[in-house]
């Protein structure tokens, strides 16, 4: 092993490439490129799902997950705001569980300006942007009292999920909740896709944004996306072609591209 | 992603009446208690499901049956408290095996200091129970700081590498150690652990240069890492968890805490599978009523 | 005083008291509930002060005399002003700070994280003398095949029209189909590790709580 | 001016060195809001993002020898610095807390009391959990704890930890209902789904290998034994695919965290107001 305590100059030119190649579509889409996005069917049910809470009169529970500021956590911060919006232009309550107090303030600036950018900033309300807990199962526990004690009629799981992940979301379906959940990690989905009625998986998470505001700069991003994934699958080919050539027992130890990914003996 | 599988069947009603539509819409409390009972019946009053060896487990047992009456197995013990539910059970069924075999073992431990005390107490108990005894039939090693420099020397010169035993007795003194200078003493390792990178030692300086057999026991999470050494034919066993566990204890013919666990871990699953076969039943058959 | 006996009890009634919520939401899994919320609160205060600020802020601050720590609660404190209309500026100037500092620790963690993952999927895809021919189609051809065709479905700029579109749409349904494979069994392999946290929780309940005036649970030897 | 920072000699000069900075940074920030005009602001914000991003990034990417280059020294304190920064916040989420629950009591809400066993449970804990950790005893500890030791004993070990316990148990019961509702051969994805995990859960149990155990080991239908078609699928189907998965992620997460280095993110929040 080795090499990965720091960059090789492999990884640093792999890294650069990526990011220019995000970057530049970044910037050709907001000089006026035309960017197409498929149709990505858990996120359209978004707004189905806060209909029925406006139907319904009842507020909405949004949880963003475990993690602290991170990128999972900004991500699903972003769909929040797209969902405050919504709500509020229908005057429904949004209800934000916290786990994390640093994500706190993040939050509640992101929700007061979510209801500011509908129009209705008297929507906020300070108190529906809540710290439950910081235990994972106290946190779960919590939250699920608060889905009980205000009846929720909709659930949007987005963000970082544990094990946790299964206790909010079968006692939302059996408070008889619509609920929508997303998580780039891959372990808690099979527990979504048993539970839920819309399941947003793997990297349909961090396409979100772009899919749901069509916002020029998202939409460049996300062809970047597609073209530093389809880099990555050449790659894969060509090292998969090397090993071949190689042969099973030659293969970690002679693959040049092994050893260029800081792998190898 | 779009509607996943699974919507619908919000209660009884929404999949039509009778019998197998309400078979499809049990309400969950009533799962839960299944559930609750099947745990607590077969914690309290254990009705045995059959156990069937897996190849994998088989291995190792046929593996300590292999070894030649002059030679030594060593059973790295390389685990401590951290993964003692799984480890600890694995371990017994293992010395219970060795004993049941007539073959003489010692114990050691490259990587847990700590841990080699609970191995030794796990086989103290076993050989009272076969009056075996220490020094002659099995003996323990103790903990040897070093990882691959203890198991380069151990190969050219046992007593020297190993100095003394876990109570300070050098081991040359040891009746069963009579004869046992080199590897060529030692007919199986078996390597217990939850610690990542252990096994690998074992191969690479003992099993690879020398060709002692290898068997090994690892907690469920680190099992499939080591897959491929089984499929090479590297090792010769190995246990897998619990399950492991609970397999090696029905081939030594004495149930244990892991065939315990096991069997309810096997009521559980069935009881499981049932809901799920009664539940696609009542799927089916009431869908059928309906056209 | 020794408090095993109140533990035991405590212990017992809160499991029992959390079990109720399994029929539904009700008084009593309400207030043990409030309860565990509250623990983890006041629990979540001791140790920012005795693992955090105690050991990396105070203790370097004042028993060292490093001065300069004063200036970690003003930035700590400018989230504050989040509750300030003309201020929650300076709350997202440290707000900035913590998402610049994320941003840049996913930037570090890409390869040592995706890396390894990435050169394990260079499988070889001819037989050898190591290799026989059935792991090569059962285990590497399958490998590869999943591998790209659950990628693709992952391409959301493509549209699924036209011939080429029809073949990635083809192929990332196959893609769909290996996942749902896949959450299944990762479904399946769970099952086991969550039933132990129960069977634990049963050995406590009714070894050691019943055992302790019921001497029949006792001996079961669980 | 690294120079500046050095610990104080003595007491007199800690708290001096203390209150100059501590006014120093008020009135730094006093400036900054006062004569900062809005988009001035936006690019500080910007600039603080990019610099805290790039001190990270560029430690792993900048060429280093014998792993180290010269941001590494900077990396511990700098991440102990945010940590500590962060754990500042600890007083919003307890605010919030103490916010609804201390309307529910004032009010005299239904459930009310509830919100007053919260502040009980907190309360005890904050003080016995201090309390404990200021009574440091020798080891080993006396069979006869002193009562404030008792009762922390109490309240972690008999209420905290077991409650902590009983709810990840509760999962048990919610994969159980989950795996009975959702397994229906409503589609072919669902069927898959359902199969897959029938096979893997078969395999992990001993009865799984009875059903099979029919077939020899060393025959050619070896491979349709549960415990080996179960190892199977999870190996060769579930891992490829989670590794797809993975990479799918891996440059989602990558765009993501260059747009908010960057401050190219837009959407609510992200892009309006100062």
């Amino acid at each position: 092993m080795g090499g990965l305590e720091h960059a090789n100059w492999f990884m640093r030119v792999l890294f650069v490439a990526m990011g220019a190649t995000i970057v530049t579509s970044v910037l050709l889409a907001q000089r006026g490129r035309a960017m197409f996005v498929r149709r990505i069917p858990g996120l359209t049910a978004i707004e189905e799902a806060v209909g029925r809470a406006t139907e319904m009169g009842r507020p909405i529970l949004f949880s963003p997950g475990l993690d602290g500021i991170s990128i999972v956590t900004l991500q699903a911060l972003a769909i929040l705001a797209y969902i405050v919006r919504l709500a509020a232009e229908r005057a429904t309550r949004v209800i934000v569980a916290l786990r994390a107090s640093e994500v706190y303030p993040v939050a509640e600036e992101v929700v007061r300006e979510a209801c500011e950018a509908a129009g209705r900033p008297e929507a906020f309300r300070p108190q529906d942007v809540r710290f439950v807990a910081e235990e994972q199962f106290a946190y779960a526990l919590g939250t699920v009292g608060i889905m009980a004690r205000e009846q929720t009629a909709t659930t949007f799981l987005f963000g970082g999920f544990y094990a946790e992940a299964l206790i909010l979301a079968e006692n939302g379906r059996a408070l008889g909740a619509l609920q929508v959940a997303g998580c780039p990690d891959p372990v808690q989905i099979p527990f979504f896709i048993a539970t839920c009625d819309y399941v947003v998986i793997g990297d349909e998470f961090y396409a979100a944004s772009a899919y749901l505001t069509r916002e020029p700069t998202l939409t460049g991003s996300l062809v970047g996306q597609d073209l530093v994934k389809a880099g990555l699958i050449a790659l894969v080919l060509a090292g998969i072609g090397v090993a071949t050539y190689l042969g099973q027992a030659a293969n970690m130890d002679h693959n040049l591209l092994v050893r260029l990914l800081g792998g190898g003996g | 992603m779009g509607r996943p599988p699974g919507r619908a069947d919000r209660s009884a009603q929404e999949a039509g009446g009778g019998f197998w539509g309400r078979m499809q819409g049990i309400p969950r409390y009533y799962i839960h208690l299944l559930l609750a009972g099947v745990v607590v019946w077969q914690l309290l009053a254990p009705i045995s499901m059959p156990i069937a060896p897996s190849a994998a487990t088989q291995g190792v047992y046929d593996a300590i049956a292999a070894v030649p009456d002059d030679k030594l197995i060593v059973i790295s013990a390389d685990w401590d408290a951290s993964t003692q539910a799984e480890t600890g059970p694995q371990t017994q069924a293992i010395v219970q095996a060795c004993l049941r075999e007539g073959k003489r073992f010692a114990l050691m431990s490259l990587g847990a200091p700590m841990g080699i005390r609970l191995a030794h107490e796990i086989a103290q108990e076993a050989a009272r129970e076969h009056g075996a005894e220490y020094g002659v039939d099995w003996c323990n090693w103790g903990y040897k700081y070093g990882y691959g420099n203890v198991l380069m020397a151990l190969a050219k010169d046992i007593p020297r590498a190993v100095g003394s035993d876990f109570y300070g007795t050098p081991v040359a003194e040891l009746p069963m150690m009579e004869g046992v200078t080199d590897i060529r003493g030692i007919g199986l390792v078996i390597e217990v652990t939850g610690l990542a990178a252990i096994t690998e030692i074992w191969l690479g300086l003992i099993q690879g240069p020398y060709g002692t057999p290898l068997a090994s026991a690892y907690t469920a999470v680190m099992a499939p890492g080591y897959y491929p050494y089984l499929d090479s034919g590297q090792m010769q066993g190995m246990l897998v968890g619990a399950k492991g566990a609970a397999e090696m204890e029905a081939l030594v013919e004495r149930p244990g805490k892991a065939v315990a666990v096991m069997n309810v871990q096997s009521w559980a699953h069935v009881l499981i599978i049932a809901l799920i076969v009664i539940g696609n039943a009542g799927y089916v058959l009431a869908g059928r009523r309906r056209r | 005083m020794n408090p095993d006996a109140y533990v035991l009890w405590a212990a017992a009634i809160a499991t029992l008291g959390v079990y109720t919520i399994l029929y539904r939401e009700n008084p009593i899994s309400r207030l043990f509930e409030h309860i565990f919320v509250g623990l983890s609160a006041g629990y979540l205060l001791v140790i920012t002060w005795t693992l955090n600020l105690e050991a990396k802020w105070w203790q370097p601050m004042v028993a060292e005399r490093r001065w300069w720590w004063v200036f970690a609660p003003v930035a700590g404190g400018l989230f504050y002003f989040i509750f300030s209309r003309r201020l929650s500026w300076l709350a997202r100037l440290v707000m900035g700070l913590f998402f610049g500092a994320g941003a840049g620790t996913f930037f570090r963690q890409f390869f040592p994280i995706y890396a390894p993952q990435f050169y394990a999927c260079f499988k070889p895809l001819r037989p050898d003398a190591e290799l026989p021919w059935s792991q090569v189609l059962l285990h590497h051809w399958m490998f590869v095949i999943i591998l790209l065709t659950v990628l693709s479905y992952f391409f959301f700029s493509v549209s699924h029209e036209g011939r080429a579109g029809r073949a990635l749409g083809r192929a990332s349904l196959l893609g769909r189909w290996f996942m749902m494979i896949a959450f299944g069994a990762m479904f399946g392999n769970t099952v086991m590790a969550r039933v132990s946290l129960f069977i634990g929780r049963m050995r406590f309940l009714l070894t050691d709580w019943l055992g302790s005036f019921i001497p029949w649970f006792a001996g079961r030897g669980l | 001016m690294l120079r500046l920072f050095q610990p104080a000699t003595h007491q007199g000069v800690l708290v001096a060195a203390l209150a100059g900075a501590l006014v120093l940074s008020i009135a730094l920030l006093y400036c900054l809001h006062r004569f900062l005009g809005p988009r001035q602001r936006r690019r500080l914000i910007a600039a603080v993002t990019f610099v805290a991003g790039l001190f990270y990034g560029l430690e792993y990417f900048y060429p280093a020898r014998e792993g180290r280059n010269f941001l590494t020294p900077w990396i511990e304190p700098v991440s102990t610095m945010l940590a500590v920064i962060g754990a500042f916040t600890v007083g919003l989420g307890i605010y919030s807390l103490c916010q609804v629950h201390g309307r529910n009591v004032a009010q005299r809400r239904s459930g009310w009391h509830n919100s007053a066993a919260f502040f009980g449970a907190m309360a005890a804990m904050l003080v016995f959990g201090l309390w404990d950790y200021y009574l440091r005893l020798p080891e080993p500890q006396p069979q006869v704890l002193p009562w404030p030791k008792a009762v922390y004993a109490i309240l972690f070990g008999g209420l905290y930890a077991p409650l902590q316990a009983a709810t990840f148990s509760l999962l048990a019961f919610y994969i159980a209902s989950a795996a009975y509702r959702a397994f229906r051969i409503r589609s072919a994805e669902a069927a898959l789904m359902m199969a897959a995990a029938f096979v893997v859960m078969l395999g992990q149990v001993p009865v799984g290998a009875w059903l099979t155990g029919f077939i020899p080991l060393d025959s050619a239908w070896a491979f349709f034994r549960l415990e080996v078609l179960g190892d199977w699928i999870m190996r060769w189907l579930n891992m490829p695919a989670q590794r797809g998965i993975v990479f799918g992620i891996a440059v989602g997460a990558l765009a993501m965290s260059l747009r908010i280095w960057l401050s190219l993110e837009r959407g609510t929040f992200f892009s309006e107001g100062t």
